[in-house]
């Protein structure tokens, strides 16, 4: 049993930290909430074959897995990137689970090559990446199944996350024939492992700003209040982190698993980046409450985040339901 | 112990009651100015109602409302659906201010056009480098013959761009330590000197500004309270800066709940027991803020001084409103994360609302120390 | 409008709290929870007449109302005294509010003297002052009806508390021919009533305790964190007693808001006194977690309190129903 | 990352499992001396069996399990119902100070007694006034002949009516500040000078002691890394504290969470949604809880230090629990509350911990301070 990542998980993680860290600044994240998507960063993304990490090789993607997609999420979700990613990854996982061959063939090259850009969502709830996807997949959360939309029948909606496209899209479609439930299981892991990259980012902003604030002479982060509430964000933060990773494993490795594993990433991740990311405006005093802080891009995506495809109440009553003695 | 009205409030409250169903106050408009414009507007229609200083004495223009009364107003402000009036702070903390500072010249200088919103007042208290710590604040005042040439920079003064009056805290004298050397000025915001850049927010509106003070003039009949004496000042300042308006606050925190309810029952999100006992919760919060409130006022009113209660006022309900605008998230669905709708609004603003007017840590640490005698915190 | 007592309410708190400070010392109470109810307390509150305090002079009692009851509570609460009190003032509610005149004739000059010890509660559930006691109410919480139960059937029952004896009674007896609804929201006012002062007295004895213990060399109320539990406290406290004041000033004065009220206060002192005298062991640190620290007798009466008639969500969930717009 | 087992670590768990499943532990025996009575017998069987020190390097008598297979361990013995072993300190604590710290006499004189459960250790480290400071603490020790003298009062000594050696920290040099001067001592517990007073919880029960040492006699050679030591010496004890023990607590748990739900289930509580929403908080809380710390475990075997992860483990332990058996008193009805009963055990009992093995207030600031970095709380 091994808990760490891989060197080559580790690799990628390095590589996606650096390269957003340089390419996906705050800048750039305030001037795609003005503009839209960051185009040049997504062509890079795409470039690195990054939007079909986890589709088999057969479909042009790299065939790693998961964890290797949880892994760049978090990434994606500390630097509060913008691009159309987090829609593309999960149209394509749920028709590499539950298409058809000729669905898999037809669409998959393009999703993995970032090529088409995807999205994934219940009809009628807000869906990320929407506007502008080429392959917009509904899914219906209850009976788990799932099919390809009209794209051009979404609706964008303008939401308090603007560096994030976000539309509406109805019922209905081409079918994708199989189990939808793992591809929604799955879209729930990578939602959660951006949701802690928002949560980590808001605790490393935040530890940076109380350690050099001073109040009363002295750094705030002396103040035990500040310190306690620090370390309530790692647990929130960490806690997701074990969630999300043991998720992403079973999704590969495990998949009886993965429906349970998935429900309760998503419960506690929804809850965490809430109040990480609420956290990181109060440390951040009245500074915190300003659009020149950044910490509200956190805030803001978080709340999107948590909402998607069930906030924490539905997953924990999922979680009630799949544990329930017989 | 006695919660019906009495005889005084209840024709207090009818008569304020027809006033402000004769005079309604409109819908809010789009738009800063034109914001800024109505409230002003609904200051003056309360001014010549009579109605402009309820809590002001008589003497000065007031209507001599108890404090119970005042709390009345607030609560039928709030109801009424009216905006705060225009020159919320000039009535509320440079009005009172005066009243124990000030000069008779001062006096009868600036009371009369606080209460007619002819001079709007803002208040220059905090400053970047020193938030909730008055007494770290860098803005310094020399003489320069019979006036003060003040420079340094203010943050979070709302209304700024709208007021003639600023209240300013500055240092006049940098060789004696920290709260003492504080002097307390009246500065025109009329002058090149004072510039005014707005502070966006979250909500990307513009609530406060910062303000740049560059060598700006004030002539000496403008210090309140005497040279030295600001810290003093600062704090009649503060301590009136949430009478009556938690009230008015408190009630929109009602509205929003009976909103929510509303919502919750029409969508059917009422029926789960979850969704029930969220609202139930907040209901037993709002009201018992309410009834908390008003034991503070019944304290300062028999003994003349708060009891431990009035302390807990602001952090419940700033901890209440973002426990409300958050469930609303998951009540209301998409509608309340959308951009420019009034739940999306109200979630991004209830995050300010455990940092203004004293962060929810400074508020626990007053309550720690000053209402339970712990030892100062470390 | 005026939320301070008056004179004469003050100087029966006053009364009370000399008085119970002198005979009801922890010492008193640990006596209790090995023998049984403090017998000479009880004489004492019996000539002063405290059991009858709110019922009415036409039937033995004292007169006065509902609040200087709830003040008495709070007392009796505080003190964490050993005496059947509270079933004794339940069950003459419940009679003077809901009985026959026949009823009132026959058991409340009894009850107002102490003569009689009563009991109220759920059948089934655990009623406090059940063993022992000659007048034992039955309530129906959902159908708000009550009856006289069968004294002799009451069984028994070692709670957590030993301070006070419980027991469990069953359902049927001689019915109370009005509505049991007030005197059912009178007993949630009383109990709400006596949890405020469980967690008056939790605040009390840590602050008093944080003052003096030192770690690290300073004491231990210099600590944030000790200082914000000790803040949280009273708001436990203080939001408690807003909300059960509120409610008895309104079963006299206003008994259409009773309903509403009795729930709120009894929703909030639920958890409020569960919380306030957890907090009370956590602050006295391992000392709080020893039987001679004397806190865990507030805590095992809150959480005996808290359950009694219906814990937090339970009222939670009525508040709501009686606030349903139409 | 690979989450199924290792080949070895199967093998482990499979061989401990036969092995448990042919060693029934039985039944908790009513009463406190037969219950340590059991959990000796217990520790001897382990021991015959060749489990009882499975963490211990196999020079020393134990089974050279890796963290993984320790960890495995612990689980399965809380999910085989089996109790602690009775020298639990001994094992954990007591033989891996010495392996780092023991002269190779002292190995082997005391290394043997405690795997098999002949001698049973307690650890002499609080004291009334010291709390969570160790460097406060006030036992004094003065040389007399080729020995020591110690006098002085610890708390919180589990074990102590049933153990002949004490892990004792004393001070033996009152000029040197804090916790320069300690020492590090195996004081044999069979003396007169030693007495042990039961220290009742609230749960009523004595799971730990008070002891009055006076003027108590320690042989020169029963000094554990040389005088003046101790500080660093009762730092590896203290780093030893929770390895494993975290995996028997977090089986607990488990087994309580698991036997609500049957509860809820079976009395149709479950079917309120409020309840199922609290329960499937609790169950998302055990499930992060165990495999947070087997993170850290992986961190510790990859890495050789735990990742941030690690420090959190207790804390969300004792929250859990508390959480648990708060709800249990709503979802159970009266008989949670009910004397002697072990839901109202369970309660009642979990109150402690959030105080034993570290305040969750110290906890918190340790995380804060070591983990995140931030400045030294004042």
């Amino acid at each position: 049993m091994r808990f760490t990542l891989t060197d080559d998980q580790r690799e990628i993680q390095r590589t996606a930290r650096d390269l957003l860290a340089n390419r996906s600044s705050f800048e750039k994240v305030r001037a795609a909430a003005e503009q839209g998507p960051d185009e040049a960063l997504w062509r890079e993304l795409c470039e690195l074959g990054w939007p079909g990490i986890a589709v088999a090789e057969a479909h042009g993607g790299q065939g790693l897995g998961a964890v290797e997609l949880a892994v760049l999420l978090e990434e994606l979700g500390y630097a509060c990137a913008a691009t159309p990613f987090l829609g593309t990854v999960l149209a394509a996982a749920a028709i590499e689970h539950a298409g058809s061959d000729a669905q898999r063939e037809r669409w998959l090259p393009g999703l993995a090559a970032g090529e088409l850009r995807g999205a994934l969502g219940a009809p009628g709830e807000l869906m990320p990446d929407a506007p502008g996807a080429n392959v917009v997949v509904v899914v219906d959360l209850a009976q788990r199944t799932a099919a390809v939309a009209d794209a051009d029948a979404v609706e964008p909606v303008q939401t308090i996350d603007p560096t994030r496209r976000y539309g509406r899209a109805p019922a209905g479609g081409e079918p994708l024939e199989g189990d939808a439930g793992p591809a929604i299981d799955r879209a729930l892991v990578a939602v959660s492992a951006e949701l802690v990259g928002l949560a980590q980012r808001a605790l490393d902003m935040s530890v940076e700003y109380v350690k050099e604030r001073k109040q009363f002479g002295v750094p705030v982060g002396t103040f035990q209040a500040v310190q306690h509430r620090a370390a309530q964000m790692l647990l929130d933060v960490e806690g997701g982190r074990s969630a999300a990773l043991y998720a992403a494993w079973t999704a590969d490795a495990d998949p009886q698993r993965l429906p349970l594993a998935a429900a309760m990433a998503k419960a506690w991740a929804s809850d965490a980046g809430r109040s990480a990311t609420a956290s990181a405006i109060q440390l951040h005093g009245g500074i915190g409450f300003t659009w020149e802080a950044d910490v509200h891009w956190l805030f803001k995506r978080a709340q999107l985040d948590s909402a998607f495809l069930g906030a924490g109440a539905a997953h924990r009553a999922r979680v009630t339901a799949l544990t329930r003695p017989t | 112990m006695d919660l019906s009205y009495t005889e005084r409030e209840r024709a207090f409250r009818d008569e304020l009651r027809e006033w402000l169903a004769a005079n309604p106050p409109g819908e809010r408009p789009q738009g800063e100015e034109a914001d800024y414009a109505w409230r002003r507007d609904w200051q003056r229609r309360l001014h010549e109602g009579g109605w402009a200083g309820v809590h002001w004495p008589v003497e000065y223009g007031g209507r001599g409302a108890s404090l119970m009364e005042t709390a009345i107003f607030f609560e039928e402000l709030g109801r009424a659906r009216a905006p705060l009036p225009a020159n919320v702070l000039g009535l509320l903390l440079g009005g009172p201010t005066l009243m124990v500072w000030g000069t008779e010249e001062q006096k009868d200088r600036y009371l009369p056009p606080i209460l007619s919103a002819q001079e709007i007042w803002c208040q220059g208290f905090s400053e970047p480098d020193a938030g909730s710590d008055l007494a770290a604040l860098k803005t310094r005042a020399r003489r320069d013959g019979d006036g003060w040439v003040v420079s340094g920079q203010k943050v979070w003064t709302s209304g700024a761009q709208f007021s003639k009056w600023c209240m300013l805290v500055a240092r006049t004298d940098p060789d004696v330590p920290k709260h003492k050397g504080l002097t307390y000025f009246l500065m025109d915001m009329e002058q090149e000197a004072v510039q005014v850049r707005p502070l966006v927010q979250i909500t990307g509106e513009a609530d406060f500004n910062e303000l740049f003070v560059e060598e700006a003039r004030i002539p000496d009949e403008n210090v309140i309270g005497g040279v030295g004496n600001g810290w003093k000042v600062a704090l009649t300042t503060l301590m009136n800066e949430r009478a009556g308006l938690g009230f008015f606050l408190q009630v929109r925190l009602r509205q929003l709940l009976d909103e929510l309810v509303e919502q919750a029952a029409a969508s059917g999100a009422l029926d789960d027991p979850r969704v029930a006992d969220r609202l139930g919760d907040l209901h037993v919060r709002t009201e018992i803020l309410r009834l908390t409130a008003y034991r503070g006022l019944s304290a300062i009113e028999q003994y003349g001084q708060p009891g431990p209660e009035g302390s807990l006022v602001k952090w419940l309900w700033s901890d209440t409103n973002q426990m409300l605008t958050q469930l609303a998230a998951d009540v209301v669905g998409p509608e309340a994360l959308t951009a420019g709708r009034p739940w999306a609004y109200e979630l991004l603003r209830a995050r300010g609302n455990s940092i203004e007017g004293g962060t929810t840590e400074i508020l626990k640490n007053i309550v720690a120390e000053r209402v339970l005698g712990l030892p100062r915190a470390r």
